[in-house]
């Protein structure tokens, strides 16, 4: 008996970004799943041994638009790190709220598409609409919706402004409200429970072996979460990790939302804390040696390797982004799974091609 | 003839296809659809298959795995179609343009009809783009009624069989 | 013409197919052979056709030549007992308990009820009414084709297992031995003697499955040989019971007075659903596809196993409104129901056709158990597309096979490029199952619409139906799919090949288009030979058939101009579409990973810039209909309605 | 005479008002949809809109004969709606609009496309199981009005309504899935995204989808119609009826994920053939008693 | 099953939340990076460090033509420029740049002494 | 700085990573640098409880190493990217993409690799 052998993706309007999968299935249980990269990947690691390690925050800014800020934010704080460079106090602030701002449209448009993909529109657009009120804070804040580009070594290229803060704790508050109404159909709806439980389950074992970090990580029960090592100002705030531990589509999905309320929490903390004074130092010299800076990116810790030679350009920049490691887990869910779940299967593990290849 | 024209105008139809987008042009793209701008208004959709499509939306900077990729999807529209590049990467390849695995702006292999800069670009002007795209399309239907009544259906399928579509880098 | 000459025609019909037989075993020319098949042919059309009209020129619907031979049925008695002791000699050969115990049984009654019982045989040997005439026409038309087919089909067939010597001689005296023992077996009128015809086509069944002679062969032989035994145990006890309460063997009379009880009734009833392989006996059928494909739709689908639907048919009016009828009902329906369901989860082309006809022999069943004109009328058309459809559609399927070598649906994508004549045949053949304004169609209408008094029977068909469209849609888009390339025909086939799919394909639409002369020659004197009613609630007139209930007249089965039209519409205007401008080719989508210049779009880049095949199989739902899961389900079920058929007939 | 002509007038009427109807429906659905999803949604007429657009498109094709499917797919429809006016036989009508059906199947699984024939499968098993309903549906028209005819139905004195409360119930579910709204848009995506691309008309482009669109729209004029039935006296309750059922639709269409086609399979047998059986065998032992 | 119907019946009886864009523009934010604005080429010194600190290499400034040349579809509207600028004579605009058809460069040359700068657009390629 | 670094030979690698299993360790990454020197460092990243363990390999080019994949599946992606962009040659994988992962077929060789020059000069109008 021969199987259906089928090509999933690149282009495919579930999914936002080109992966590619060979599928092998009998009627529609997939036995076989090999999933191919390559369609994003630019060289930008490359890329950035020709630039001045300045402009590179721009350059990692752009490894991915959705979670562009810590992106440059882990970079900043390993050069930081490198050359000894103490960033200011509000600047460290600044920085954890513009994270988790970054954090919450993250996961919000992550919902989005994860209502789309088990084909759930209006459930989609109410998501989005609710993100929208972030891009809004965003541009307002840093000049820019999506690459806010708002870091810089040494601190943050802008302040925002004490009537601002106010605001935004408004706005924030708005989204909870928001997303308070669909929650309950995430959480309790029928059918949207009939896509996501039991769902490509992951055992903590498995998850923990095949390397899985992030979301992915806590929804099997494994609790880190790389902000607990306190960097930025996450040391003086108060958050636990989230953890699920049933490792299913349907625990990635809470775990996701109850990390926008804590994203939520974790603003109005900062707004509360956040002392006054300069947003950067400058900056003098130029790093030498090698430095390893890890940041919780919203889909799991990323892993900044630098290494300077002491003169402007960088020798080496690697960059192991948390897609990266959790696509592995894709080998272990897709077989033995239904097509209709593939895209589901996928979208929980919410890649991001762009950041694995970079 | 004159109906279908402005029939054209009020429903495009379009395809997105990330090419090396760092999807930041992407998300924003997609968020034309919801709620705040809904570009449904005009008639807009996102059907994610080349042979619906009229317009195709390129974010991203072709790279040389997608380059056939691109091409594929852009061969299977049926005319009249336009081509619209968002962002800095999809007009030039932006800040990617020096890489290795890059080779520059969609135009490179599509013939381009819009260009949207901006990195990334506002919702806004993506609509703008692809409303200037339909724009567009109404001059290459015209050209197409033109070109089809002297075509053999050889030479059409030819045409259909080789990627020969006008492109610099292939 | 008198009383001799139709005995005549009817000892031709009999007989010559008898003498072809030994002859072609004789004589072992191949040429001979080939004027021997035709000769007979031609003379089976021949006798057919002034049987029909005989009988339509018949005052009262009947032909009774009668005769007064007593040797005959001594003859018959003595064939009876040779063919027993053969059948237990073939089982002790076979090392088989179950059929020598039996044979054994069969051979005991019938020993003690016919040679030491005085059994008076009745007057009229042999009764030509227009049911046993459809019976006839559809033996002496399909029959004659399907041997002409074999002509062909058998050579390559040899060939391609490699034999030394031909064994074709045999092959065609069983063939024709068997067209003997069924044209006899729908004319007379004797029970005994229509058990030895039952026990005749039992046994050519039997050496026709093994003809190949491989161990798979003999197996499924062996199983259908005793699978027939039971039902001819149940015959022979079925006769004995009513031979000693109504002291004649007369089949009309028995069917006639009702004064039988329900018991015997019920065995024969229970005869026919072995031999038509109702659930739980289906499994016969299904082994017997190993045998060559001549064999398959001759015996297995368009006329053996009809016998036991005919003698269910035939046996209505002694059950008609009882209790039996419905349980006949319903155990045909549920056949049909469960092997349509099946057939889901088949992709051999042979077993979605063997299920196919099981499910249809059900569906006949189950008209005859409603057993309302309707009803009726349903089920003898019935009989007589699925016949003429399913006989082209397994020698379509054997064709297709030495074409391409394999009889795996899957194999046949692009079937339409490489085959188109065999691939055109084909898929009108399982449309002629499908659509409109095909009659597999209309029948299935009448059956709904007459099967609203029992809804648990409606619900099998309702939904038998419906599974019915998934495995024939299924079969026919693989068939049909096409994918941009110029013609590359591998297709050559013999004459006798070609000439029977077309004669049998001309039969498929002249059986359609004809209805209403077919409805109002044959099936209307025979529903109205029931009960001498003038006012059938049933009519054909105007290009369709139409049901009165009331004052109402619904239906408008005015199908074939109608859908014709639309046909006819469908093909032409692409084709005009295509004359003024034709469309530009492009690759389907493949998600963008297309290869170049791959028109087709077979392949695509996979994972490290491989190129891999696309391969698109059906589904067949094996978590949900799977044989092996399913069929232990059904075959309690039904087993189970088959005792409570017998637990309400004994009461 | 007359009446021939009459009834010829009033399928060409038909004809040509369905497919205005249907859109103008289809219209607002999307227009209602998008104040669901808040949004402002497209113009009433975007359905005509991409219809003529897409009458204007070249035409392409994967293989020579596509075009056929696609016109038995509309002449069916179509046939099926004048069956309907003509007040004809229930049963057939059903059978007609199955093969209407099975023709857009066959014509997507001619094509060698991955995601056309999975559509098309797909599509097959929401044909197994919706079509029961629908042929138990019929029969529960003919169970409280002793025929198969429509006729018959616009006879009564009661609306059909009262004699098959729960063969409704399940007909409204199955009209789901006939409609492809959401919890089973499995074999094409109507609108949102899903696995299979655009499933069965992947493949489909310029006339070939227009015609298929309109066909929707015949297709949904019948269904409403059929709603209809159910209240045929006085019409216009019907009609206000299957409105309702149509706005129904698409709130369900709003407020639920696709489900899976073996969820489909399973509850359409157990809960919709279940429902009408329940009304059946009650409507039996009724005209029993 | 029924979580999402509230939702559902609220959208449809408030407003709808989309902004009618092409016919009501919204004002821009304060301090937005729209686009580059251009230069006040008269202040401009052809330093050239806009031009060695832009991350993607749009900008091109000859000192002997005295020409300040930027490519705004290769601009990723960092900011950059504008911040390192010694003279301050760039600045970035509010308003996002819509699109074009065609991708022209934006040049500016300063003239020997006069007071109107020449704007000059020429196709790229 | 790095802390935690521990120098291996390319012998040791297996059982070191075995020994990491043992402990309990997830692998987090792989870093390949070419020090423009012939030489490669590459770095293996294993993490417990936010507490990294680093492998510090120095290989030759041309160097042949074996696949910690039979070890920790999910090193399959670093590996072959390694041997995409740096040439190290890597032997045993449990999912070999033959140089195909990131780079099409006419990628450029190799691109990390110092002795590459792989920066096109293009774009650059
Ligand atoms: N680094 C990074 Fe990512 C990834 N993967 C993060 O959350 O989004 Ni594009
Ligand atoms: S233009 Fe900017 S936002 Fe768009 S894809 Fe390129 S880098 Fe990302
Ligand atoms: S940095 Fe300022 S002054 Fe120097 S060239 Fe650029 S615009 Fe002119
Ligand atoms: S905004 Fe940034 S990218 Fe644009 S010209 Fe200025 S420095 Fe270059």
């Amino acid at each position: 008996m021969s199987n259906t052998v089928i090509p999933f993706g690149p282009q495919h309007p579930v999914l936002p970004e080109p992966l590619h999968l060979k599928l092998v299935m009998q009627d529609e249980t997939v036995l076989e799943a090999i999933p191919a990269i390559g369609y994003v990947h630019r060289g930008l690691e490359k890329l950035t041994e020709t630039k001045e390690f300045t402009q590179n925050v721009f350059v990692v800014e752009r490894i991915c638009g959705i979670c562009s800020f810590m992106h440059a934010q882990a970079y900043c704080q390993g050069i930081e790190e490198l050359m000894n460079i103490q960033v200011p106090d509000r600047a460290r602030y600044l920085r954890v709220i513009w994270a988790e701002l970054h954090r919450i449209h993250s996961h919000l448009l992550w919902l989005g598409l994860l209502a789309d993909a088990f084909g759930f529109e209006s459930l989609f657009m109410q998501v989005w609409r609710n993100r929208e009120k972030v891009m809004d804070i965003m541009e307002e804040t840093a000049g820019s919706r999506v690459i806010i580009s708002a870091n810089t070594i040494g601190g943050t290229r802008r302040d925002i402004s004490p009537e601002m803060l106010v605001k935004i704790t408004v706005i924030v508050e708005e989204i909870r409200e928001d997303l308070k109404q669909v929650e309950s159909v995430f959480f309790n709806d029928y059918t949207v429970k009939h896509r996501l439980v039991g769902v490509g389950v992951l055992t903590r074992d498995v998850a923990y072996e095949l390397g899985a970090v992030g979301p992915m990580a806590r929804a099997s029960g494994i609790k880190t979460d790389h902000r607990t090592t306190g960097y930025a100002a996450y040391g003086e705030l108060d958050f636990e990790p989230v953890v699920e531990n049933d490792g299913d589509c349907y625990a990635r999905t809470v775990v996701r939302l109850k990390e926008v309320y804590q994203s939520i929490s974790l603003i109005k903390q900062a707004i509360a804390k956040i002392p006054a004074g300069e947003t950067s130092v400058p900056v003098k010299g130029f790093p030498n040696g090698e430095v390893i800076s890890r940041v919780e990116q919203p889909r799991g810790e990323v892993l900044y390797y630098m290494r300077g030679n002491g003169t402007k350009n960088l020798e080496r920049l690697r960059v192991r982004t948390p897609t990266f490691a959790n696509i592995p887990t894709l080998l272990k869910m897709l077989p033995g799974s239904q097509l209709a779940d593939v895209p589901v299967l996928i979208l929980t593990v919410d890649p991001c091609i762009s950041c694995t290849e970079r | 003839m004159g109906i279908i024209d402005k029939a054209r105008k009020k429903s495009p139809w379009i395809i997105h296809y990330d090419c090396t987008s760092c999807n930041g042009c992407d998300i924003e793209t997609l968020a034309c659809l919801t709620p705040l701008y809904d570009v449904e208004r005009f008639g807009i959709i996102n059907v994610g298959n080349p042979k619906h499509a009229d317009v195709l939306v390129v974010t991203g900077s072709v790279n040389k795995r997608n380059v056939r990729v691109l091409k594929n999807l852009y061969n299977q529209m049926p005319d009249p179609k336009a081509v619209v590049a968002v962002g800095a990467c999809a007009c030039t390849g932006g800040i990617f343009s020096d890489c290795y695995n890059v080779y520059g702006g969609v135009n490179k292999v599509l013939p381009v009809d819009v260009y949207v800069p901006g990195c990334c670009p506002r919702p806004e002007a993506i609509i703008d783009g692809i409303v200037q795209a339909m724009d567009k399309l109404e001059g290459k239907a015209r050209n197409m009624k033109h070109a089809a009544s002297g075509k053999q259906p050889e030479a059409a399928l030819q045409a259909s069989t080789g990627n020969n579509n006008d492109g610099a880098n292939t | 013409m008198g009383n001799n000459e139709i005995l005549a025609l009817v000892a031709v019909a009999i007989l010559l197919p008898a003498l072809s037989a030994a002859l072609c075993y004789l004589i072992r020319s191949t040429p001979t052979r080939k004027f021997i098949v035709l000769f007979t042919a031609l003379v089976m059309f021949v006798v057919a056709g002034i049987l029909t009209q005989q009988l339509i020129k018949s005052p009262n619907g009947k032909l009774t030549p009668t005769m007064n031979l007593d040797f005959v049925g001594w003859i018959i008695k003595f064939l009876d007992m040779v063919l027993m002791i053969y059948i237990i000699y073939t089982g002790v050969r076979l090392r088989k308990a179950l059929i020598v115990t039996l044979a054994s049984i069969q051979l005991i009654a019938l020993v003690i009820f016919e040679v030491f019982g005085t059994v008076e045989e009745p007057k009229t040997s042999f009764v030509i009414d227009y049911l046993s005439l459809v019976m006839i026409l559809l033996v002496s038309i399909i029959g004659p084709i399907i041997s002409i087919f074999a002509m062909g089909y058998m050579k390559e067939h040899e060939h391609h297992l490699g034999l030394q010597k031909s064994r074709q001689p045999r092959f065609f005296m069983i063939i024709f031995v068997f067209l003997a023992a069924m044209n006899a077996l729908v004319m007379t009128n004797n029970l005994s003697w229509m058990f030895f015809f039952w026990e005749v086509t039992t046994l050519c069944s039997f050496l026709l499955i093994s003809h190949d002679g491989n161990t798979e062969s003999v197996k499924n032989a062996s199983r259908a040989l005793w699978m027939n035994l039971v039902g001819g145990v149940a015959f022979v006890f079925a006769m004995i019971i009513i031979y000693n309460t109504t002291h004649t063997l007369a089949i009309d009379e028995i069917v006639g007075k009702g004064l039988v009880g329900l018991l015997p009734i019920a065995l024969l009833c229970f005869a026919g659903f072995t031999k038509s392989a109702q659930f739980p006996f289906q499994s016969w059928l299904l082994g017997a596809m190993v045998a060559p494909t001549p064999v398959s739709a001759l015996l297995h689908s368009s006329t053996m196993v009809k016998a036991g639907v005919y003698l269910i048919v035939r046996l209505v009016p002694a059950y008609a409104g009882t209790v039996l009828g419905t349980v006949v009902a319903v155990v045909g329906g549920f056949t049909f129901m469960a092997a349509s369901a099946v057939a889901i989860s088949q992709s051999n082309g042979k077993r979605v056709l063997a299920y196919s006809t099981i499910a249809n022999l059900g569906l006949i069943i189950c008209c005859a158990g409603i057993g309302n004109y309707v009803s009726l009328a349903a089920a003898v058309l019935l009989m007589i597309f699925h016949a003429v459809s399913k006989g082209l559609l397994f020698l379509c399927v054997g064709t297709i096979e030495q074409g391409i070598g394999s009889r795996d649906i899957e194999d046949m994508q692009g079937l339409m490029k490489r085959m188109p004549f065999t691939t055109v045949i084909t898929v009108i053949g399982m449309i002629s199952m499908l659509l409109p304004p095909f009659g597999v169609l209309i029948t299935k209408w009448l059956t709904i619409e007459s099967s609203t008094s029992l809804p648990l029977v409606m619900m099998f068909i309702i939904l038998g139906s419906a599974f019915t469209v998934v495995f024939w849609s299924k079969w026919l888009g693989i068939i049909l799919t096409m994918s941009y390339k110029p013609k590359h025909k591998i297709e050559h086939l013999t004459a006798s090949v070609k000439g029977a799919l077309s004669a049998l394909f001309v039969g498929v639409l002249a059986a359609s288009i004809l209805i209403v002369p077919l409805f109002n020659n044959l099936i209307k004197p025979y529903l109205q030979s029931l009960g001498n009613v003038e006012d059938l609630p049933i009519g054909g007139s105007k290009g369709g058939i139409w049901i009165t209930v009331g004052n109402a007249v619904f239906g408008g089965f005015a199908s074939l101009l109608f859908f014709g039209i639309i046909f006819i519409l469908m093909i032409t205007i692409p084709i005009f579409l295509k004359r003024t401008k034709a469309e530009s080719i492009k690759p389907p989508y493949l998600c963008g990973e297309n290869i170049n210049n791959d028109v087709r779009g077979l392949e695509f880049y996979s994972p490290a810039e491989k190129v891999e095949k696309v391969v698109v199989r059906n589904y067949y739902l094996g978590g949900i209909f799977g044989e092996k899961n399913l069929t232990p389900w059904l075959n309690f079920i039904s087993g189970a309605i088959i005792l409570i058929m017998f637990g309400a007939v004994i009461k | 005479m007359t009446d021939v002509i009459k009834d010829i007038i009033l399928v060409v009427a038909a004809i040509i008002v369905a497919p205005i109807i249907g859109g103008i429906l289809n219209g607002l659905d999307r227009k209602i949809s998008a104040r669901m999803q808040n949004r402002y949604g497209p113009p009433i007429l975007q359905p005509f809109y991409d219809v003529l657009k897409l009458f204007g498109k070249e035409r392409i094709a994967v293989n020579q004969t596509q075009m056929v499917y696609v016109l038995g797919y509309l002449f069916f429809a179509v046939a099926s709606l004048g069956m309907l006016v003509l007040k004809q036989d229930l049963l057939m009508i059903m059978f007609v609009l199955a093969f209407s059906n099975i023709s857009l199947v066959m014509g997507a699984m001619s094509v060698r496309s991955p995601y056309s024939k999975i559509g098309a499968q797909r599509e097959i098993i929401q044909m197994m199981a919706y079509e029961p309903v629908l042929l138990l549906m019929v029969v529960g028209v003919f169970m409280s009005t002793n025929s198969f005819m429509i006729k018959s139905v616009f006879d009564l004195d009661k609306p059909l309504l009262y004699s098959l409360p729960l063969i409704f119930i399940a007909f409204i579910y199955v009209l789901t899935i006939k409609l492809r709204k959401s919890p089973f848009d499995f074999s094409t995506s109507h609108h949102g995204h899903q696995e299979l691309i655009k499933g069965l008309t992947t493949e489909f482009s310029g006339p070939q989808l227009a015609i298929i669109e309109m066909t929707h729209w015949y297709d949904l004029v019948l269904l409403l119609g059929l709603i209809t039935l159910f209240f045929a006296k006085p019409i216009w309750v019907g009609i206000l009826i299957a409105l309702v059922c149509y706005f129904l639709e698409m709130v369900i269409d709003n407020i639920s994920a696709r489900v899976t086609w073996k969820w489909m399979l399973k509850y359409t047998w157990i809960i919709g053939i279940g429902l009408a059986l329940t009304n059946i065998i009650w409507l039996y032992l009724k005209n029993r008693a | 099953m029924l979580d999402m119907i509230k939702n559902v019946f609220k959208n449809l009886g408030s407003k709808p939340a989309t902004r009618q864009y092409p016919f009501e523009k919204r004002e821009p934010f304060k301090n937005t990076r729209g686009q580059v604005g251009g230069v006040d080429i008269d202040t401009c010194i052809f330093c050239g460090i806009c031009s060695r600190k832009c991350p993607s290499n749009a900008i091109t400034v000859n000192k002997n033509e005295k020409s300040w040349e930027i490519n705004r579809y290769k601009c990723v509207v960092c900011g950059v420029c504008s911040e390192v600028c010694p003279k301050k004579c760039l600045h970035m605009q509010e308003d996002y740049r819509t699109a074009a058809t065609k991708m022209d460069n934006f040049k500016l040359v300063q003239q020997p002494k006069a007071e109107e700068p020449v704007k000059e657009e020429n196709s790229q390629q | 700085m790095i802390e935690n670094v521990t120098d291996i030979t390319k012998d040791q690698l297996l059982g070191e990573v075995q020994k990491m299993k043992y402990d309990g360790y997830r692998f987090v990454t792989a870093t390949c640098i070419d020090n423009g020197d012939e030489t490669l460092d590459v770095y293996y990243h294993f993490d417990k409880d936010y507490e990294l363990k680093n492998f510090k390999l120095k290989l030759q080019r041309n160097e042949e190493i074996s696949s910690i994949s039979k070890i920790y599946l999910c090193s399959v992606l670093v590996e072959n990217e390694m041997s995409e962009l740096f040439g190290v040659k890597v032997s045993g994988m449990a999912i070999d993409y033959g140089g195909h992962m990131l780079l099409a077929d006419d990628s450029p060789d190799n691109p990390m690799a110092r002795n590459q020059i792989v920066i096109e000069q293009k774009g650059a109008k």
